[in-house]
């Protein structure tokens, strides 16, 4: 059966639309480097590294892994390279998890980065051929039935895209510092996609993240409190096929219901304590609080509404500031599921839930047809015993 | 369509802009003053390309640069006879490793001596510098039999 | 090492061929389907699903995503993919099979080099600093490779082309191979060097095509199939990048994981390694301890049909083949990424005890 | 945490240009649909299955796996409804030749259960698009039809034989009618 794991250390960059100070191998190394020290562990403590991203095209270099790897202290080592579109940096966690759980290895080292500046990334969302219509172009129309569907009014994307900016301010790490935003500034921003203003949008950065991920006996040897991965689980489907729900995919509500069965996750409203959504348009927060069901049908957006999901609700998503703040692609994802972890560690610094014990992390990709997720908690106790 | 196959030619192009850092950028700068530079590790080894890291042990390296070269040694080598559009030469060159002097890894480049037969493993060679440099590895346009360069 | 072990139950590989009309995904999905129906499942039952591929090939950003069509991701699937070799798509399988509550896992891998040039292509592999801009095409470092193997002494040219010869001899009994047909050293070494010392016999072919494995839990397998193939032990570790930082006459690497892998010397019947070039054969076999009692790449090997991101797992099938029809007690199969062989996987295979 | 970010030199860049040519053959289904596209019609393909007719032929149902061959194809109807769209401010990048915001429609061809994505409408002023209006195609005339758009990437283009969709002037479709296939 499977072992415990938990993640130890927790390493990003600053994240910035251009780290123009740093190689693809400096920026990797930034966060890797970050990692260890937070786990209290050397290069030499790691048996195995995991590296994921989005498209190699992104920056223009094949399975750029391969080149990577010994930066990464990989040599002599065994090493994978996940790519799973924008869900890779949640993936990434879930692979390395896998090492730990399934008793091969005790502390792997996982690495998820972006250099967005390199290259444009809609020049490779778009195949490099004229005519890309961008991720927001992808995702506009089922925004729109979203909105259609649940008769959500307009401000609800603006209030997510203020909220999320907001807590960003409390991330030293965070790419978008907009001490400046409003509401207003938002709905008066240029409709890049209708119904998606600019501000509802999320940036292009350079950066990485890394975590360990140890077993039981190396994880009650850290430094600092670990974060106790109770449940983990992937999703793909189909990028378009008749009849396929875009708004509320399947392979998202599958997910989920997995991740929380294995938790003991009975009410996950109640019983979660923290989320990081992958958020890059400010509407996928009420949609995802309802394809995950968090929310029932049409009550995401009063959840944000209500101001449920700020940092000082009864249901905080995203307190770092989440994609809409630092987008750089393939991190993202691993962000996520590591600010989620490092809620329950206690190590979250300013944008810190006050007594988060348990916390959901969630990453999607493609067409909104990969997911990944996990839950983490302060204790290896299941939820609700 | 000749034969009777429905063939689509795409291209994928993009003009990359990267970062090197100070490690790689302080390492093509020095080809601007034709100067090789390598980076010495915890060991006393002199890494030549120098990188950020012990490849061997992943550890920092804090930027001890040491000029090496730019006479070298060529450790091992082949002969392109047609070169493609993606090669630096377009005449028929060698792909070498060159142990430059000093060194203690091999650095990979081109050895511009236009004749197979010229080419052994143990030559002496040294760089023949672009005339423009540009920031690149291929600011040394070629290495060359020791003494060719002028 | 986990305990659990894990079996190879279905598999089936589209004929290498040069150039194929068909899109990737649909080469998949014959793979796929052929496997699914040899292990004798529903696809429905499998747990787990993971692909091996890489989008550079086809020139596509996120071409991967369309290869899930081949998965049967409806209704959706736990599914992940690896931007590598397929063989390395059955590592991650193999390991989430070890959590035990899941019993069967579908792994393919897939590749079509026909639409993009070799010598093009591959710097883009490389180190885009140092030696992506020098155009360092793998033919090249595979030759730096050899011509450091002859100066050590370990080697010759005619060695290289034996190699060849028996490959494309051993090819002619396998009907995926792009390449057969009787020829000797002496014929081969006739030919003009490509990348001197390395002649065109020296080199892969390219080809475009999919495999796919069907793994399950032992009691499953059992269940399923007359004669499960067991994987003693799977293991891969990665070199330094840079070819000038480590010594090409050797595979570290190679030794290390066949070590991690359980590999201690016993007697292996058969090996299917992922020897691209010649002397890569001869650099493997040392680096794994194998003598000339085993009998090397009976299917003819990546020299004669090399569906890139699918050669390692077809090492793996064409190895399994080879425990199942009873042919070999143990097997090993080799799995490499990268150039200059920098990153190698070794299994071990075995049939019942 | 240590910082390792600051460097205050200026940053050394290295520009770079990749350009790589890949030359792929249709697969037979794209080649069929081009050929009939060329001819006025469009060809879809049913499941037997499932019967969803999916546009193009794609030789296997992704949902069923299983293979379909020529012998599935189906015709289906050039009019159809706008399911879903958005207006798109072209973001800029190399080799994008987009200026100005464009329609990009989904379109529910009569006959057929999936929808042709990234499709133009004209003949209306774009904030007048919207779900459930009844469309037609804009063919070229037939010396202008080509194969342009196809790929060996497994969704085939009408681009090449339809400049647009317009609207027919009918009443629009009632949601019902293309609910559960509006992407």
């Amino acid at each position: 059966m499977a072992q415990p794991s938990a993640i130890i250390g927790f390493g990003q960059t600053k994240h910035a639309k251009a780290r123009a100070d740093l190689s693809m191998i400096g920026l990797c190394r930034e966060a890797a480097v970050r990692a260890l020290e937070d786990a209290g562990l050397t290069w030499q403590d790691i048996d195995a590294v995991v590296i994921g991203k989005a498209p190699d095209a992104f920056e223009g270099v094949m399975q750029p892994e391969l080149f990577l790897a010994d930066a990464l202290g990989a040599a002599g080592k065994p090493m994978l390279r996940v790519h799973t579109a924008g869900s890779v940096g949640g993936s990434t966690v879930i692979v390395a998890s896998h090492l730990i759980e399934s008793g091969i290895h005790e502390r792997v080292l996982a690495v998820a980065w972006e250099k967005q500046s390199e290259g444009n990334a809609q020049w490779g969302l778009a195949g490099g051929r004229s005519g890309g219509i961008g991720a927001g172009g992808a995702f506009a129309p089922y925004i729109r039935s979203y909105i259609e569907r649940t008769k959500a009014p307009d401000y609800i994307g603006w209030q997510v895209a203020v909220k999320d900016r907001l807590n960003a301010l409390k991330n030293p790490y965070a790419h978008l510092q907009l001490a400046d935003i409003s509401i207003e500034k938002v709905k008066e921003s240029p409709m890049l996609w209708d119904p998606l203003h600019f501000l509802e949008s999320c940036p292009s950065s350079d950066g990485a993240a890394a975590v360990v991920i140890a077993s039981e006996a190396a994880a009650k040897k850290a430094p600092r409190p670990p974060a106790w991965i109770l449940a983990t689980a992937v999703r793909s489907e189909p990028s378009t096929f008749p009849g396929r729900d875009a708004v509320r995919p399947q392979g998202g509500v599958d997910c989920a219901h997995d991740v929380y069965k294995q938790a003991g996750i009975t009410n996950p409203r109640e019983q979660i304590d923290v989320a990081e959504l992958y958020v890059p348009f400010s509407w996928y927060e009420p949609m995802w609080l309802e394809g995950h069901d968090i929310a029932g049908p049409g009550e995401g957006w009063q959840m944000v509404d209500h101001g449920d999901t700020e940092i000082t609700g009864s249901f905080p998503v995203n307190p770092s500031g989440g994609v809409l703040s630092s987008n750089p692609i393939g991190a993202s994802g691993m962000l996520r599921l590591a600010e989620a972890a490092n809620q329950v560690r206690g190590q979250a610094g300013a944008h810190q839930v006050d007594g988060a014990k348990v916390s959901l992390g969630q990453a999607y990709g493609g067409n909104a047809q990969y997911f990944a997720m996990a839950v983490f908690s302060s204790t290896l106790d299941r939820v609700g015993g | 369509m000749t034969d009777n196959r429905h063939t689509v030619t795409s291209t994928l192009e993009f003009p990359y802009r990267r970062s090197l850092g100070t490690v790689v950028g302080g390492f093509v700068t020095g080809l601007k003053d034709h100067r090789i530079l390598g980076i010495r590790n915890k060991n006393g080894d002199v890494l030549v390309p120098p990188s950020e890291y012990d490849p061997t042990t992943g550890d920092s390296l804090e930027g001890e640069f040491v000029e090496v070269g730019p006479g070298g040694e060529v450790t091992s080598w082949t002969w392109v006879p047609e070169p493609s559009s993606r090669h630096p030469l377009s005449q028929p060159f060698a792909f070498a490793l060159i142990k430059l002097d000093g060194a203690s890894t091999s650095l990979v480049h081109v050895v511009d001596v236009g004749d197979i037969a010229a080419m052994r493993t143990g030559m002496r060679v040294e760089p023949r510098w672009r005339e423009e440099p540009q920031g690149l590895i291929t600011d040394i346009e070629a290495f060359v039999p020791e003494g060719a360069a002028q | 090492m986990p305990a659990t072990d894990i079996a190879i139950i279905g598999w089936s590989q589209t004929p290498s061929v040069e150039r194929s009309a068909l899109t990737e995904v649909q080469l998949c999905l014959k793979a796929n389907l052929a496997a699914v129906a040899a292990a004798g499942i529903d696809r429905h039952d499998i747990g787990f699903t993971c692909a091996g591929s890489c989008d550079y090939l086809t020139g596509g950003p996120f071409a991967f995503v369309a290869n899930l069509d081949a998965a049967g991701a409806w209704p959706p699937i736990s599914e992940s993919h690896v931007e590598m070799d397929g063989a390395w798509a059955l590592y991650e399988a193999w390991v989430r099979l070890q959590h035990g509550d899941i019993d069967l896992a579908l792994v393919f891998g897939s590749g079509k080099s026909s639409p993009s040039n070799p010598t093009e292509l591959y710097p883009q592999q490389l180190d885009p600093y140092y030696l992506e801009p020098l155009g360092l095409d793998p033919d090249s470092i595979a030759a730096l490779q050899a011509r450091a193997l002859l100066d050590s002494g370990k080697a010759t040219e005619r060695a290289f082309a034996e190699v060849a010869a028996r490959s494309r001899r051993s090819a002619k009994s396998n009907p995926n191979a792009q390449l057969s047909g009787d020829t000797d050293a002496d014929t081969l070494l006739a030919g003009g060097y490509v990348r001197a010392p390395l002649r065109s016999h020296d080199l892969p072919v390219y080809s475009d095509g999919a495999a796919a494995i069907v793994l399950a839990t032992a009691d499953r397998a059992r269940q399923l199939v007359e004669h499960p193939v067991f994987i003693r032990g799977i293991a891969h570790r990665i070199e330094v990048h840079q070819p000038g930082s480590r010594d090409l006459t050797t595979s570290p690497s190679t030794t290390g994981a066949a070590r991690a892998a359980g590999h201690n010397g016993q007697a292996i019947d058969v090996a299917e390694l992922s020897a691209a070039y010649t002397p890569q054969e001869l650099i493997l076999r040392e680096s794994l301890g194998l003598d000339d009692k085993v009998t090397v790449n009976p299917s003819g090997g990546p020299l004669t049909a090399n569906p890139v991101m699918a050669t390692g797992l077809v090492r793996i099938i064409e190895a399994a083949q080879r425990v199942a029809d009873g042919s070999a007690h143990r097997a090993l199969a080799h799995a490499t990424n990268g150039q200059g062989l920098q990153h190698n996987l070794v299994c071990i295979l075995e049939g019942e005890q | 945490m240590s910082d390792t970010t600051s460097t205050k030199v200026e940053p050394v860049m290295m520009d770079h240009m990749v350009s790589l040519t890949y030359v792929e053959d249709l697969p037979p289904n794209t080649v069929r649909f081009a050929e009939a596209l060329v001819e006025g019609r469009i060809l879809g393909q049913r499941c037997p299955v499932c019967a969803r007719v999916f546009i193009p032929p794609k030789d296997y149902c992704p949902l069923d796996v299983v293979e379909l061959t020529p012998d599935n194809d189906v015709e289906v109807a050039d009019t159809g409804v706008v399911t879903n769209f958005t207006i798109v401010a072209p973001v800029r990048y190399y080799g994008q030749t987009k200026t100005e915001p464009f329609v990009y429609a989904s379109v529910l061809l009569d006959g057929a259960s999936g929808t042709l994505g990234g499709q133009d409408v004209s003949g209306i002023p774009a904030d007048k698009v919207h779900a459930g209006l009844r469309v037609r195609a804009a063919w070229k005339p037939q010396s202008e039809r080509s194969a342009e758009g196809q790929s060996a990437r497994g969704w085939g283009s009408v681009a090449g034989c339809i400049s647009s969709f317009e609207p027919t002037g009918e009443p629009d479709a009632p949601r019902e009618a293309y609910e559960e296939h509006t992407i």
